[in-house]
């Protein structure tokens, strides 16, 4: 490999850190094997200190840069992941492009791994001379700033939803809220009572949802779902398509006439869980917001029959439109927040458990409607035969959760909303309420208050996880009644529990589209399909795509309370990003030859982050830059090797193996290993 | 190596020949025990055999007449949460008490199984008959009627074998038998 | 036509003989020829696996190698054999190791076990190679009113072999409908028997036995439809114990599908081994409500 | 030099009198407590004597240990010593039969339980009469 005609100026760096390498490497032996044989390579000088990433040990890189004209600067030390960034700002600080920096790891790669001192030693040095070799090929890269839209999409209408817009609103910036359903207002809207507190979900709720639905900075976009994001963090282009609601919005009050008066009834599968109806036009429920109905064209007789029209017939202001299109809308963005939220379990797949086949075992937002006064039972607590009050009734806990056929999780609700449902039926009806779980799961501020109350309340608890629900009555006190079949494990006796009615506290499972939905943004999501933060601790509201956020339940089942919290922290952070109305991209990306471009596309489906874009006129592909991670992938996938990664050009890559092999190093002096 | 090892990787060493332990990821949700049909009849549920295993409980596991009493029908094994195999584990551990001479006394069980390998091993195929004798006599007194009854009726229509079935090479199939238990010796 | 290696298992030979017969003559009529496998040996049960699962695996394996040479694949009418047969083929398929064992051994009768071979019970044969609309275009002599409870039982279904239903399955339902009769829901058609403890824990056995009857004389049954020669015997030659035990007075019918189905697609009752049973099925199918009388709930 | 042994058992019990036995007697002994360990430990490392059990695991699987030695060209000359409990475990199979299985050139077998006194002699001659063999061959 040909070397540069002018001669570089390096510098090497050896930290200690503490004993963590010190205490595996001589470090001083590596320090001055660098400076006496690394001199042809451009080492100026080599330095050892007891912490390089100290403001001391920066300081020492930075006064041999300005007093020595370093011109590169290797530092061995941890892995980049650590410390890269500093050690970059350092020699930025004295006046050096920080791409001219090499951080090498001889702590994770090295003393961390390895027990034998003198070969620990002898790996250190070939790290170095690997870091030396490449520096000399780094070029100086120069950040590229773009503008941010002060604009935000905000996709899903849920609470977490609902809370990011209201936030953003409020500070002064325009928000996209587009929610799929006709109403904003998600699962929340379909609760009576919020644990552990059991205050009315409607009255916490419909607040936040008038208020956003008459924001002046919000732009409401219900009935409708995005269809394709183009662009990266500070300017995407989403284009979204607004279904036809079959009505002109201008025109209606929602004086509610139309539904009143339309003949097709409909059973509600969404809000009321299938437990009641809707007509073919309609708004999901009285507080919804938007005030407007739709027309649900699939069901409704004109759209089936060509006749009817009874709507249109009674209307006042005349504003319904059968033969309205839908609307495609695109928007320019700075940031997304992602707020998807959930689907309930279906419990029809533990079969023994009877739901769908034994009429009265209910899912748990069945029995949420069933409870809530404005539900399709009035409030009331009833069997399948809509009037039955039970007399004995059984929750169990974990359906399709911590279940290795199922989910493997714990959907962290489910505990809570039993606990909740065992007070409520006790309340309603004072049914004798038997709980059947495995653990007991109340981790936050005045959830184990709310359990110790229903200790208090007298409802039953048994430990055990079913094994079926069944109508094989064996015991005259059986007639009539459903079995619950379980073991108390704590005295080790076989039950069964003659209940009325069941209820399964299903789990939370990703949404049925999640995994399209991450594709469509161009993020990722875990094999169960909730969709992956940028750190599991740190940062659990980004996402590995810039500029792209994620809210609520949509990264992970979770209550009203957590999902409130990420929805105003995901706010929070793209406000942040606003306010700094240009963002730095990290110059490390890829660039496609053009020249030796096949046009194979293989590519395109290859990047994870949706970067690279096909020019069908010229047959060729090629990198957006900004939406570019640098991530490699491409690089390798290329069959033409037309693409190069910054940073990782194949002259960097061959001389730091060069380097690692020492075979810059005269002969003589080469330790072997 | 190590220096020794508990009774959970004893009866684990016998499940898949050693692949992982699966008894330690039990829970403790007893989904077995309430989907045993026999759970009843067991002075140990089927969870609390599991329990025991984990505790190192070894003479309270030998001493339970759980496995035997375990039907093989495998309802447990497919719904159990943590996907562990139960049913192969009581396989495992009538084995292990066979093979320590460690059952309890009055199980016919065990004497049964042994009476049907023997057989298995001399004809190649089952031969209700000679069975019978290896248990009838433990039956208590109406039992043993009762079953001589059945036994009867079922002659009559013509569904009990009186002779022993054999299978033709039979030779090969001892000698085949011979290569996975050393019976005899070979050369 | 549909051809099949066939391995009866013991209890064909003679207790459950009108199986038998009754899978020859049906499998027969709809163009599926069944060939049994030459000199096969008993699957080992599931009491080989208390003593040397390596054994029982090997016993398996002898048939399984034989069926192999006849390049068909093999159906099991009785459920323990058809478990054992089709978990020993995994098993070999999946470990090497003992597919070597266990194929040194059966070098000792000329054979080799290579994994080429599938196993299917017999009920799969009717619902999945002939199909339940196939039968119903054969059938003649409609089985209409007839109430039958089918039973599943344990080992056709589990364990689970991949993602099927193991909880409620319908595929015995499908062919109950097909041949004009009607197939009950009743919970326990996937509940064990017993079959493997009558003799071990007679009494644990005999109550479930017992929970069987009722659950499906509850669900006004006329008759139990079995796949498995043990259930079979279990249910229908244990009844008569049944009774004297918990003084109930069950008097069931339990019939082999095959038997069934062979009455609806025409076939004399003779040559289906009717008339061995302990409980006999009414003179002809019409007659059977009358004749049991409905429902025969105990006390 | 002290002399390697490894033993493959699964019975915890009987295999921690046995080494107590044996690590009095000199020996260095490695264990494995199922089949798969214990070939691991073969195919790893260098031993000269093996002991070996023969009801393990699924069922007689140190029969499946023997004859892979015995395919094996190095390990074929390694000594074992069986150590089985079998005719007690299923005796019903083999009424005053003989169950020496010879896979391997050089073999005893003894039934557990297994005597002290002989324990180390059989060790012992097992070891002189491979080095012998091995020492004829060169």
């Amino acid at each position: 490999m040909d070397k540069k005609d002018e001669k570089e100026k390096i510098g090497v760096y050896v930290c200690h850190c503490g004993t963590n390498i010190a205490g595996v490497i001589n470090v001083e032996e590596v320090s001055t094997w660098a400076a006496e044989n690394l001199k042809d390579q451009g080492v100026v000088i080599s330095r050892e200190y007891k912490f390089m990433c100290s403001s001391l040990g920066q300081e020492l890189i930075q006064k041999d840069i300005k007093e020595l004209g370093l011109t590169r600067v290797v530092v061995a030390a941890c892995s980049p992941h650590l410390h890269e960034k500093t050690f970059r700002n350092a020699c930025k600080g004295a006046g050096l492009n920080p791409y001219l920096c090499e951080l090498v790891s001889i702590r994770e790669q090295d003393s961390w791994v390895h027990t034998d001192k003198v070969a620990a030693t002898e790996k250190a040095k070939a790290i170095i001379s690997g870091g030396v070799s490449r520096v000399v090929y780094h070029e100086a890269l120069e950040p590229l700033h773009v503008p941010i839209h002060p604009a935000t999409l905000v996709v899903g209408g849920g609470i977490a939803g609902i809370q990011a817009a209201l936030e953003i609103a409020d500070a002064g910036f325009p928000v996209y809220l587009v929610e799929r359903e006709p109403s904003i207002g998600g699962h929340m809207a379909q609760f009576d009572k919020t644990f552990p507190t059991l205050d009315c979900s409607a009255c916490i709720l419909t607040p936040k949802m008038v208020d956003a639905g008459n924001h002046p900075n919000i732009t409401l976009l219900t009935y409708s779902e995005v269809e394709k994001v183009d662009g990266y963090v500070g300017s995407f282009v989403a284009t979204i398509r607004k279904r036809a609601r079959s009505l002109r919005e201008a025109d209606c009050t929602g004086c509610g006439i139309c539904w009143e008066k339309c003949p097709k009834k409909v059973v509600d599968d969404v809000f009321e869980a299938g437990m009641g109806n809707r007509k073919a036009i309609y708004v999901p429920f009285p507080q919804a917001v938007p005030k407007y109905p739709v027309i649900d064209r699939v069901n409704c007789t004109y759209y089936i029959k060509g006749t009817c029209k009874a709507c249109e017939k009674f209307c006042p202001t005349n504003c319904i439109d059968f033969a309205q299109q839908d609307e495609i809308l695109t928007v320019e963005v700075g940031n997304v927040i992602l707020a998807t939220g959930w689907d309930l379990f279906d419990t029809r797949r533990i079969t023994q458990y009877g739901y769908g086949r034994l009429p009265n075992v209910f899912t748990s937002l069945e029995f949420e409607r069933m409870s809530n006064s404005a539900g399709p039972t009035g409030g009331n607590v009833v069997l399948r035969d809509g009037k039955t009050e039970p007399k004995v009734v059984g929750i169990v806990h974990c359906v399709g959760s911590r279940d290795k056929n199922y989910n493997e999780y714990c959907s962290s609700i489910c505990c809570m909303q039993s606990l909740k449902f065992a007070h409520l039926v006790k309340e309603k009806t004072g049914a004798e309420v038997y709980n059947f779980y495995i653990d007991i799961r109340t981790p936050a501020k005045g959830y184990e208050e709310f359990y110790h109350r229903l200790l208090e309340e007298g409802t039953h608890f048994i430990r055990g996880k079913v094994a079926e629900i069944s109508d094989a009555t064996r015991l005259p006190s059986e007639e009539g009644k459903l079995v619950i079949q379980v073991e108390d494990t704590l005295t080790g006796n076989q039950l069964r529990v003659p209940v009325d009615m069941a209820i399964l506290s299903a789990g939370l499972e990703p949404r049925h589209d999640s995994k399209a939905l991450a594709k469509l943004f161009g993020i990722s999501c875990s094999a169960d399909g909730w969709l992956i933060e940028r750190h599991p601790k740190l940062d659990p509201i980004a996402t590995m795509t810039d500029g792209i956020y994620i809210a609520g339940c949509v990264q992970g089942p979770k209550d009203i309370p957590a999902s409130v919290a990420q929805g105003a922290a995901a706010a929070a952070r793209v406000m942040g990003k606003i306010q700094q109305k240009e963002i730095a991209l990290e110059p490390v990306r890829a660039t496609i030859h053009e020249e030796q471009c096949s046009g194979c596309r293989i590519c395109n489906n290859l990047c994870p982050f949706n970067a690279i874009l096909f020019h069908e006129d010229r047959m060729v592909s090629e990198v957006n830059p900004a939406l570019c991670q640098g991530c490699g992938t491409c690089v390798a996938g290329c069959p033409a090797g037309a693409i190069t990664g910054t940073g990782f050009s194949n002259e960097q890559i061959l001389s730091q193996i060069n380097g690692l092999l020492l075979l810059n190093v005269p002969k003589k002096q080469a330790v072997a290993a | 190596m190590t220096d020794t090892i508990t009774f959970g990787q004893e009866i684990s060493n016998l499940l898949h020949a050693a692949e992982g332990e699966p008894l330690k990821t039990c829970i403790q949700c007893g989904t077995c025990s309430g989907t045993c049909p026999v759970a009843g009849y067991m002075d140990n549920s089927p969870r609390q055999i599991i329990a025991l295993i984990n505790l190192g409980k070894k003479e309270q596991v030998l001493e339970s007449n759980t496995f035997w009493y375990c039907a093989s029908c495998y309802h447990c094994t497919v719904r159990c949460p943590q996907e562990i195999n139960i049913t192969e584990l009581m396989y495992a551990l009538k084995r292990y008490s066979i093979w320590k001479n460690r059952y309890k006394e009055g199980l016919i069980g065990p004497t049964f199984s042994e009476a049907f390998v023997k057989m298995i091993v001399r004809g190649g195929r089952s031969f209700e008959p000679v069975l019978a004798t290896s248990y009838i006599f433990s039956f208590n007194t109406r039992e043993f009627v009762q079953e001589i009854q059945g036994a009867t009726e079922l002659l009559l229509k013509g569904r009990l074998p009186l002779l022993p079935a054999r299978i033709k090479r039979l030779e090969n199939f001892r000698r085949m038998i011979g290569r996975i238990i050393p019976m005899g010796g070979l050369e | 036509m549909k051809e099949f290696a066939y391995f009866p298992g013991c209890s064909l030979e003679k207790m459950a003989s009108s199986y038998h017969m009754s899978a020859m003559e049906t499998t027969q009529k709809l163009g599926v020829k069944l060939n049994e496998l030459d000199d096969w040996n008993c699957c080992g049960a599931t009491t080989y696996f208390y003593i040397d699962e390596l054994l029982a695996y090997t016993l398996c394996a002898r048939n399984l190698a034989i069926a192999e040479k006849t390049g068909l694949d093999v159906v099991a009418p009785c459920s323990a054999c058809y478990k054992n047969m089709f978990f020993t083929a995994a098993h070999l398929k999946k470990d090497e190791d003992l597919a070597e064992h266990v194929n040194f051994a059966l070098e000792e009768d000329n054979l080799h076990f290579s994994g080429n071979v599938k196993v299917k019970h017999l009920i799969e044969v009717f619902a999945q190679d002939i199909g339940p609309d196939e039968l119903k275009s054969k059938v003649t002599k409609p089985l209409e009113g007839i109430r039958i409870a089918p039973y599943y039982g344990c080992q056709i279904i589990r364990p689970q072999k991949e993602k099927e239903d193991v909880e409620q399955p319908q595929f015995f339902e499908e062919l109950i409908s097909a041949i004009g009769a009607t197939p009950i829901n009743y919970p326990l058609k996937m509940r064990c028997c017993g079959g493997s403890l009558i003799i071990s824990s007679r009494t644990a056995a005999l109550t479930m036995v017992r929970n069987l009857l009722q659950s499906a004389v509850d669900n006004q049954a006329a008759v139990i439809a079995t796949a498995c020669p043990m259930c079979q015997v279990n249910l229908e030659v244990y009844q008569q114990q049944v009774n004297l035990e918990f003084g109930t007075n069950f008097s069931v019918p339990v019939m082999y599908f095959t038997q069934l189905i062979g009455m609806a697609l025409g076939i004399p009752n003779k040559k289906l081994g009717i008339g061995k049973e302990f409980v006999a099925m009414a003179p002809t199918p019409l007659a059977v409500e009358t004749a049991w009388g409905l429902p025969r709930k105990t006390k | 030099m002290t002399k390697k042994l490894l033993m493959i058992d699964d019975d915890p019990d009987f295999v921690s009198g046995i080494k107590a036995i044996l690590d009095k007697g000199g020996f260095e002994v490695d264990v494995a407590y199922n089949p798969k360990d214990g070939m691991t430990a073969l195919q790893t490392k260098q031993y000269d004597l093996l002991l070996l059990d023969i009801m393990m695991g699924r069922g007689a699987e140190g029969i499946m240990i023997a004859r892979k030695l015995r395919k094996d060209v190095k390990l074929r000359e390694l000594p074992v010593l069986i150590m089985t409990g079998m005719r007690e475990q299923i005796a019903f199979l083999f009424p005053g039969e003989p169950i020496h299985p010879r896979f391997v050139e050089i073999d005893e077998l003894v039934e557990k339980p297994v005597e002290p006194k002989m324990l180390l002699e059989k060790v012992n001659s097992l070891i002189a009469a491979a080095e012998a063999k091995k020492a004829g061959k060169k």
